[in-house]
């Protein structure tokens, strides 16, 4: 496939993601989407990586390795980030039992 | 090193001040460090004008092309001189001036002196730009601090408006700076870009260190903070301010901004004369219709600075040197109007004009004095403002810069009637006729007052009657200034 | 048309009404499941794309582990559709329509990209294989590795801060607190 | 001699120095002997120099002081300049100026010690700025003095500053003298750019080599101050309300001195006014409606100063006519003679006055000459001499200035002696009113009446016997062929054809005999008129107008005062609301801006993300309509 | 590399502390020592003394970044020894809290020295995640836990845009590559990707320097996060992540700078223009100095947009001066009872030596000559002059100086010219005040002679 089609499905899964964080109150399902959005990237990684590879496997045997790598450790990331993000989000459910983010608005202005 | 010990002897008496935590104490050494200044300027005044003491450099910051350098020439001198003379006046007008904390005032006090030196003695543009904020931000905590009612606000306008100027004058100094081949702030490399700027490029750097300077002294329409801060700061900060400080703008506008950018000054001379001269008429309307001494002084320091920015722009050999004379006239002159205004105030406790009246049979003394000062300032012949303001009108007509030198003398020459209008007035209406309650009370002037008054007095008379040692001083300034801005391209 | 090209389109379709149907979902559970499903598709992309490793990883890592975190944290909120507040209709339809234009600005910035003739097609490479990765991802890629463990000490740290009961230290702030007042 | 003739000025100055000093602590007859005795010995340096002076062949000297203004190509030295004009001047201040001091002695008798000190501190520095004024040798000390006289006349005029409406005349008289400065003061500036000098020598060389143009301006601008410091149409206003200074000050000031200044300056840049044609018929012109104009009103005003005040005022359009129509030498013989004989009006009013216990309205009073003989004798010389009876001064100088005035244009003529006309007839009125008839004044004035000290009567003799005789130092051809004393002596000066256009002797003779036959007539009018029946009745009609000064103050109060007080007051509106608003406008924008921009930190993440991603959208749409 | 390894070792170090002792001092004292050696260490490697470890070129420690590490270092230091007490009031993880601190350095050392995007990834994650905590660590305070999770989900958002700018970035190039000085050289046919990539690169990183409009998060964040914290995000890691910037686009994208000035010149507009103005409203101190924070960001982006020698001397002559000013105050800050403007009413009387530093430091925020803040203004504008673009943004930029003054000058105001009862919660110890009058000195110094640090840079970064 033309790696054009590729970087639409990205760019439109991550557009996906970056509306449902605009349309979502829910914490956790913003969350999510952000999730989505990272996971578009990676899709995007993959598809590069390839593509560089069908460049230039010929010549360099691991051209295109370092996107998945890359890939690899954006999910190393985002797993730290959803520990501590869910914490966060539990912490913030004990103290208000809500995690819907338009609750938070003491601080504006 | 008289040059430098100028901007030091203050600066550090400044810095010592605050920790002398008596009100005697303080004063004396605010006093002492003042006249200290004023034997160095004059055996500066002594020394031959080309004399290796009147010059000062030593490496500062050397990446940045910034040196420390200063150096006294004749405009530095006058300026340096009427800094001088002022700092010892006020402090022993003032003496009976009640504030709290003294020493963090006095020190205050000095430490502005000391940026008020540094910018006349200054060669290097980052230095000068340095003392002009240095001199800046001790009259912001004076004001503020020991002001009238609205101070704060007041100040703050003052200082803002002043703010934004010298901030674009940084912009245009960084300009030239940055374009002068050898990377260098100093004053020569400056100049020697008068014919290397673009004409559209002057325009801009003018402008930029043009409102700096515009604001300070200041010009029509950017006026407004001066009544206001005049009227809220206390009055020996006022005279601060009004004697020496809004020279500072005059000053850049011949030192730093004229023999830089010629094309530009060309170019917009006419404007900015437009400028003045409405601000003439237009401050001495205001100051008749006011009711508030300090107000009243203000508006008329207005006019008075009106006119000498627009003889820098005259670009004439009269003017010139009337500009330079004047200068330190109007700063006496002034520093007595305030005098005055602070006795008065500090007596009544009001400086309505409308609540004061027949002074003249109380305070003679203080009368005859105000009379004198009163004189000067509207220019009476053989008082000291007589030479300069006839140097300046002469030069504006005789201004080969402008096609409308006639027009602009003229109409510049009402406000004369002006300001005979509301001086008058204001001694008419504080002096003469019959005591009221409020002045009925009132006694004549102090010894300390009769002195600095007394002082003032006999400068003003001298210089009237012999200015020719003032004009000598000024005289090589003003031949430089005049080459350099004759520079067309 | 290949196979390759149907499972594309395929995958494709399937991830982008997935996405969809997460944002859309009212309830939370579902768009866990619908998020699941997307990863599903993306790791069949990558098998199209010959990474392998990754998108066993994928499933194991974002469709398993994380997916299975959030449902558990949903079922300890017991969060349901009906307790989610609708947002201000205009914010959402804001928020898509932005969305929407930043997609649209996305691609026309990109389609004038001049990739088209590079090719993404399967089996022709093995830079996917586990070994390939480990290889590269142990030399060449040692130094982020261990960086990333300071990544997940400090994950640790913070949740164990977040999450230890403070309850005996009642009184540590006898004067209430400043922050923002 | 003349080269101390800087002593001339200095002592007058070391007087006011002394008593304006030490005025607190000098005793009142010290003062009194301070003030008077230096201006006595200026007066008998004068003479000396005088001595000097009108010696043939005499070449004016410069005595060069010192380096006043020394700028670029401009040199202006304190320099004074001896000449026959200046000497002659000299004369005239300083002698005047003695009389005068003297009859303050006695005069101000009743000041306090401080406030005695202060009057005749300012008397000499008064004498001392007129006396710079008529020696320096350059414009701009003539300048000097001219301002210096203006400022010791609002000074005296303000004297008794505890009244309100005092201070406000001398307000007026500084002002309107300074807006005939600054006409002044470009006049100078013009010569400086013009001439590069104001030294009369050099700026009379080259008066020639500029263009008419030039010269036209520059005379028409030195008008302009002189109509300020002379009390000309249209600055003449302030010298009226100058009365309210004490009466030596309106005698030495404003009629002997001060107001002569403008024909001072006139004739001595005669050279240049010679050029100028047009200028010296403005001059001519304004003079001749001047001298009118006071007279008509001199007719209805009934304090008895301010009766002298419009005939001083008059008796300057007079010299004015005749500087107009080149008789400049006729200008400064009526100068000098008016000097004595206005003088004399003025100290015989002081002495009524003093005599009155203040009152200066005729109404109240009457039949004086009972009571001052000495008073009402010198008084009806002086105005016999105004009335241009021969053989008193006024007679001479004025029917010289009208010879001159047909020759130019008989018009002048005519107004000129229409003016003399009533001149005779408003002073007899004065005359009358106050000498003859019945006293209409209270029992206690009448109480009071007495003819005052010698301090007072001495100068009014020897004003008297000078207003009768001086005349004779210019006797017209008519009479006497070269008996012309004054001409010949001010002709190194003034020139030689100083005397305007020569008439044929029989002509001048008939001129001189129309006019002494109107003002007999105008004097045996006013007699017949005032002496039996004085009630001075309140004007009607075209009287009440010219009682009312042409309603000039309220015209000059509606076209300028008013509209600048009310430009004043809009201003400060101005400036308070629209500059200062702006000012702080600013200030309250950003503080709206401000409180309009917080708006966007609205707490909400969604919003916050939604921004955002607008901004990235813009980031992206510049990207794409930017051409690189 | 010695700061990296060290940091991450010393976290560990601290994290076991809390386990060991249970005395407060201790472990404050533990930190302080870390602290120390850091900066020694980071001289250390300036100075070529350093551990050989191969990175792969992932890292390049160049003496830009070695120097963004050394003011890093000392501010934290200065901030530890000044603020150090008032961390145990948060709660009772002080162990945990400097752990998390010395983690955030370590990414800090990394962000400021990466080479590849992958480094700067990580770096910029293993800042975030460690301040996403320290941000909630009041548990019980909600301001605290909705500042945390906002940061939270902006930040990851953010994390998000990075990373599809990497990918862009990476797919643009011709051989796929991640590092930075590759980037250009490989950049050819694909224009469009490339800028894509660019543009999200330069919106995540605006982002955590928080540069309009991307800034949003930093009010709320500054205001929610406990005092010490909001100290640290808004001067550390704010300055080191602009270091990295500055470093990301001179070695990425130097060489097209035309291309992407425009955009730089927008943000840096809008961020002065929205820091300053909004700043102007504010009723908290607190509050003020995170507008205030945006404000001053504003200023150094001008160094990004000029990218020349005197920008990168600037940036880090404005990171020290804008930090150690911006520490002295929250210092202060933590210690007042009332955080409004009306609770700094008087202090000056009562607290004469806090009030003077204070005013000291505010000076210097405005850019008051004399002090180090005018001469971090001055590089800014200087690089921005000499670049001879862009006149207009320097004369908006000291438009909007001006502004700064009104709100810097509020807090002078209300200590000195107001009378009130202002006052710290308890009277603070003469080495608090100590070393703010010494912090106060520094900064001075900086403004008269900065010749020290100057010569130091000029050198560095002209032999670089």
């Amino acid at each position: 496939m033309p790696i054009n089609y590729y970087i639409f499905l990205a760019v439109a899964l991550f557009c996906v993601g970056v509306a449902g964080v605009l349309t979502r109150r829910n914490a956790i399902i913003i969350f999510m989407c952000i999730e989505l959005m990272l996971n578009a990237v990676n899709l995007l990684l993959v598809a590069f990586s390839k593509m560089h590879h069908h460049a230039l496997g010929a010549s360099v045997p691991t051209a295109g390795i370092d996107g998945q790598l890359f890939v690899f450790f954006i999910m190393v990331v985002a797993a730290a980030e959803v520990s501590v993000g869910l914490a966060v989000i539990v912490m913030m459910y004990r103290n208000t039992h809500s995690i819907d983010v338009n609750f938070l608005n003491r601080l504006k202005h | 090193m008289v040059a430098v010990l100028l901007v030091l002897i203050p600066l550090v008496t400044g810095l010592a001040g605050f920790f002398f935590k008596s009100e005697g104490l303080a004063k004396g050494w605010a006093l002492l460090s003042s006249l200290a200044t004023l034997v160095v300027v004059l055996i500066g005044l002594g020394m031959a004008r080309d004399s290796a003491a009147l010059h000062f450099d030593c490496a500062w910051l050397p990446e940045l092309g910034s040196r420390f350098s200063v150096a006294l020439d004749g405009l530095s001198l006058i300026l340096t001189l009427l800094t001088a003379i002022v700092f010892p006046l006020i402090f022993i007008s003032t003496w009976r001036d009640k504030y709290s904390k003294p020493w963090n005032f006095y020190a205050l006090m000095l430490l502005s002196q000391a940026g008020l030196l540094g910018v006349f003695v200054a060669t290097d543009a980052l230095l000068f730009y340095f003392f002009w904020e240095l001199a800046l931000i001790p009259v912001y905590f004076l004001a503020s601090q020991w002001g009238g009612e609205r101070r704060i606000q007041a100040t703050f306008k003052f200082f803002v408006y002043t703010f934004v100027g010298s901030l674009l004058m940084l912009i245009g100094i960084i300009w030239i700076y940055s374009h002068t081949p050898d990377h260098s702030f100093s004053i020569k490399s400056f100049y020697a870009m008068h014919n290397k700027i673009s004409g559209k490029d002057q325009t801009w750097i003018f402008w930029l260190m043009f409102l700096a300077f515009a604001i300070k002294m200041p010009i029509w329409p950017l006026h407004t903070w001066q009544p206001d801060a005049y009227e809220q700061a206390p009055t020996a900060v006022t005279m601060v301010l009004s004697a020496v400080m809004v020279k500072m703008g005059v000053f850049g506008l011949i030192r730093w901004l004229a023999p830089v950018v010629p094309v530009g000054f060309w170019a917009w001379g006419d404007t900015v004369s437009t400028c003045c001269i409405i601000g003439m008429i237009y401050a001495s309307l205001v100051a008749i219709k006011q009711d508030d001494l300090k107000r009243l002084v203000a508006y008329s320091s207005i006019a008075h600075m009106g006119l000498m920015a627009l003889a820098v722009f005259a670009t004439d050999a009269n003017g010139m040197q009337g500009v330079m004379i004047q200068m330190f006239n109007h700063g006496i002159n002034i520093l007595g109007m305030w005098i005055v205004v602070d006795l008065i105030e500090r007596q009544f406790g009001t400086r309505k004009i409308s609540e004061l009246g027949g002074l003249a049979s109380k305070a003679p003394g203080l009368a005859i004095l105000l009379m004198i000062v009163a004189l000067a300032n509207i220019a009476l012949p053989l008082t000291n403002g007589f030479v300069g303001e006839f140097l300046l009108f002469s030069g504006v007509f005789s201004s080969a810069a402008t096609h409308y030198n006639v027009v602009f003398t003229c109409v510049a020459l009402l406000s004369v009637i002006l300001a005979a209008v509301y001086t008058l007035n204001m001694i008419g209406k504080v002096f003469f006729g019959n005591t009221n309650a409020l002045t009925s009370r009132g006694v004549d002037i102090k010894f300390n007052e009769k002195v600095v008054l007394a002082a003032i007095v006999v400068i003003i008379v001298f210089v009237g009657v012999y200015p020719k040692p003032v004009l000598e001083l000024t005289k090589e300034t003003a031949d430089f200034l005049l080459t350099s801005m004759n520079y067309k391209p | 048309m290949g196979i390759t090209q149907v499972l594309f389109w395929f995958l494709s379709i399937m991830a982008i009404l997935a996405a969809i149907l997460v944002v859309i979902s009212k309830n939370p559970v579902h768009s866990v499941l619908w998020l699941i499903v997307v990863f599903v598709a993306i790791s069949g992309h990558y098998i199209l794309l010959d990474a392998q490793f990754l998108a066993i990883v994928n499933l194991i890592v974002y469709a398993g582990a994380i997916m299975v975190l959030f449902l558990f944290v949903f079922m300890l909120m017991n969060l349901n559709a009906e307790t989610e507040p609708q947002k201000n209709r205009w914010l959402k339809i804001a928020g898509v329509v932005t969305g929407g234009a930043l997609l649209l600005v996305l691609v026309a910035a990109l389609k004038k990209a001049d990739l088209k003739a590079q090719i993404a097609e399967m089996n022709k490479g093995d830079i996917g294989l586990i070994h390939n990765l480990g290889v590269t991802l142990f030399h060449d890629y040692v130094v982020p590795f261990e960086i990333s463990s300071v990544l997940f000490l400090s994950a640790m740290v913070g949740v164990v801060v977040i999450g230890r009961n403070e309850r005996e230290q009642k009184d540590m702030w006898p004067h209430g607190n400043n922050y923002g007042a | 001699m003349t080269q101390l003739v800087w002593l001339v000025p200095v002592l007058p100055l070391v007087g006011f120095l002394i008593n304006g000093l030490f005025r607190k602590s000098l005793p009142k007859s010290l003062v009194g002997i301070i003030g008077s005795g230096t201006v006595l010995i200026s007066f008998i340096l004068s003479v000396v120099i005088f001595g000097d002076v009108r010696h043939e062949g005499f070449q004016p000297t410069v005595v060069d002081l010192w380096d006043f203004i020394s700028v670029d190509k401009l040199h202006i030295s304190l320099a004074f300049q001896v000449d026959q004009l200046s000497a002659l001047f000299l004369l005239i201040i300083t002698g005047v100026g003695f009389l005068i001091h003297l009859y303050s002695t006695s005069y101000m008798h009743e000041e306090e010690g401080p406030h005695y000190a202060r009057f005749f501190s300012y008397l000499n520095l008064f004498v001392f700025s007129m006396l710079v004024l008529v020696l320096g040798a350059n414009f701009l000390i003539l300048f000097i003095g001219w301002e210096g006289v203006g400022l010791c006349s609002y000074l005296l005029i303000g004297y008794w500053f505890k009244n309100l409406d005092y201070g406000y005349a001398a307000r007026k008289a500084f002002i309107m003298n300074r807006i005939g400065d600054v006409g002044f003061l470009i006049a100078i500036f013009m010569m400086i750019a013009k001439f590069g000098s104001v030294d009369f020598a050099e700026v009379f060389g080259k008066a020639g080599s500029v263009s008419t143009g030039v010269i036209t301006a520059i005379t028409l601008l030195l008008f302009v101050g002189a109509t300020g410091k002379s009390a000309q149409i249209p600055l003449y206003t302030w010298l009226p309300d100058a009365m309210a200074g004490p009466t030596p000050v309106s005698a030495l000031i404003h009629a002997a001195t001060m107001v002569t200044a403008g024909i001072y300056m006139i004739a001595r840049s005669h050279v240049l006014y010679d050029l100028a044609p047009v200028t010296m018929n403005v001059v001519a012109v304004i003079g001749a409606a001047t001298a009118f104009l006071a007279a008509t009103i001199a007719l209805k005003q009934n304090d008895i100063k301010k009766v002298l005040a419009y005939s001083t005022v008059s008796q300057l359009g007079y010299m004015f006519l005749g500087l107009g129509v080149g008789a400049y030498d006729g200008a400064v013989f009526h100068v000098m003679t008016h000097a004595f004989f206005k003088a004399l009006l003025f100290l015989g009013a002081g002495s009524v006055i003093h005599a009155m216990g203040g009152e200066q309205d005729m109404r109240k009073m009457g039949g004086l000459k009972k009571w001052m003989p000495a008073t009402h004798i010198t008084f009806l010389i002086a105005c016999l001499a105004i009335s241009g009876i021969p053989p008193f001064s006024g007679f001479f100088s004025k029917d010289e200035i009208l010879a001159a005035a047909y020759g130019k244009n008989p018009i002048y003529y005519v107004v000129g002696v229409f003016t003399a006309f009533l001149t005779a007839f408003y002073m007899f009125r004065l005359y009358a009113t106050t000498f003859l008839g019945g006293f209409r004044g209270t029992h206690e004035q009448e109480h009071h009446l007495h003819e005052s000290p010698a301090a007072i009567t001495i100068p009014l003799w020897v004003l008297a016997i000078l207003a009768a005789v001086a005349g004779f130092l210019g006797i017209p051809a008519v009479f006497a062929p070269n008996a012309h004393w004054l001409g010949a002596y001010l002709s190194p000066v003034l020139g030689e054809n100083a005397h305007g256009i020569e008439l044929e002797k029989g002509t001048e003779g008939m001129l001189m005999v129309v006019s002494v036959v109107l003002a007999v007539i105008g004097v045996v009018a006013a007699w017949a008129r005032f002496a039996k029946k004085p009630e001075l009745g309140e004007p009607t009609g075209f009287g009440k107008f010219l009682a009312n000064k042409w309603y000039v103050d309220e015209l000059y109060n509606a076209v300028v005062v008013r509209p600048l007080d009310l430009l004043a007051q809009f201003l400060t509106f101005f400036d308070k609301h629209i500059i200062d608003g702006i000012v702080n406008g600013v200030g309250r924008l950003v503080q709206y801006g401000s409180r309009q921009l917080r708006l966007l930190q609205s707490g909400l993440v969604g919003g916050y993300v939604l921004l955002m991603v607008i901004g990235i959208l813009v980031l992206f749409l510049v990207e794409l309509f930017t051409k690189h | 590399m010695n700061s990296i390894l060290l940091s991450a070792i010393w976290g560990i170090v601290m994290m076991f502390s809390g386990i060991f002792t249970k005395s407060k001092t201790a472990i404050r004292n533990t930190a302080v020592l870390g602290l120390a050696l850091l900066v020694i260490v980071n001289y250390a490697d300036m100075a070529g003394y350093h551990v050989e470890i191969d990175t792969h070129k992932m890292l390049f420690f160049d003496t830009f970044g070695l120097l963004g590490n050394a003011i890093a270092f000392v501010s934290t230091l200065l901030l530890v020894l000044l603020s150090g007490r008032d961390m145990e009031k948060i709660g009772n993880n002080l162990a945990e809290y400097f752990a998390l601190i010395f983690f955030v350095l370590c990414g800090v050392a990394i962000v400021t020295t990466f080479n590849t995007l992958l480094m700067l990834f990580l770096g910029i994650e293993i800042i975030s995640i460690p301040l996403y905590i320290l941000t909630g660590s009041d548990k019980r305070n909600l301001k605290s836990n909705e500042a945390a999770l906002k940061y939270f989900l902006m930040g990851s958002f953010s994390t998000g845009l990075m990373l599809l700018g990497i990918a862009f970035l990476y797919g643009a190039s011709t051989t796929g590559t991640f590092f930075i000085d590759d980037i250009w050289n490989q950049r050819p046919q694909v224009a469009p990707v490339f800028m894509a990539g660019l543009l999200l690169l330069l919106v995540s990183m605006a982002f955590k320097v928080s540069a309009a409009p991307f800034h949003f998060w930093t009010p709320d964040v500054y205001d929610g996060a406990p005092t010490v914290f909001t100290s640290f995000m808004a001067t550390i890691v704010k300055v080191s992540i602009f270091v990295g910037f500055i470093r990301l686009f001179d070695e990425a994208f130097g060489s097209a700078q035309q291309t992407w000035q425009i955009f730089v010149a927008l943000i840096a507009a809008a961020t002065l223009f929205v820091g300053n103005i909004t700043a102007v409203f504010q009723q908290s101190v607190k509050r003020m100095l995170a507008y205030s924070s945006i404000a001053q960001a504003g200023f150094m982006l001008l160094a990004l947009l000029a990218l020349n020698g005197i920008a990168k001397e600037g940036i880090i002559l404005y990171a020290a001066a804008y930090s150690l000013a911006t520490i002295g105050i929250f210092a202060i800050l933590i210690r007042m009872k009332d955080y409004t403007f009306e609770g700094f009413n008087g202090l000056a009387r009562k607290q004469p030596v806090l009030a003077a530093t204070c005013t000291i430091f505010l000076l210097s925020l405005a850019g008051i000559p004399l002090t180090g803040g005018f001469f971090a203004k001055y590089y800014m504008l200087t690089s921005v002059i000499a670049s001879g673009h862009y006149l207009w943004l320097v004369v908006f930029a000291v438009l909007c100086a001006a502004v700064s003054v009104y709100y810097y000058f509020r807090v002078i105001q209300a200590m000195y010219f107001k009378d009130g009862e202002g006052t710290t919660e308890r009277e603070p110890s003469s080495g608090f005040k100590g070393l703010l009058v010494v912090l106060a000195a520094l900064v001075i110094l900086l403004g008269v002679f900065p010749q020290a640090l100057l010569s130091q840079l000029s050198h560095f970064i002209y032999t670089w």
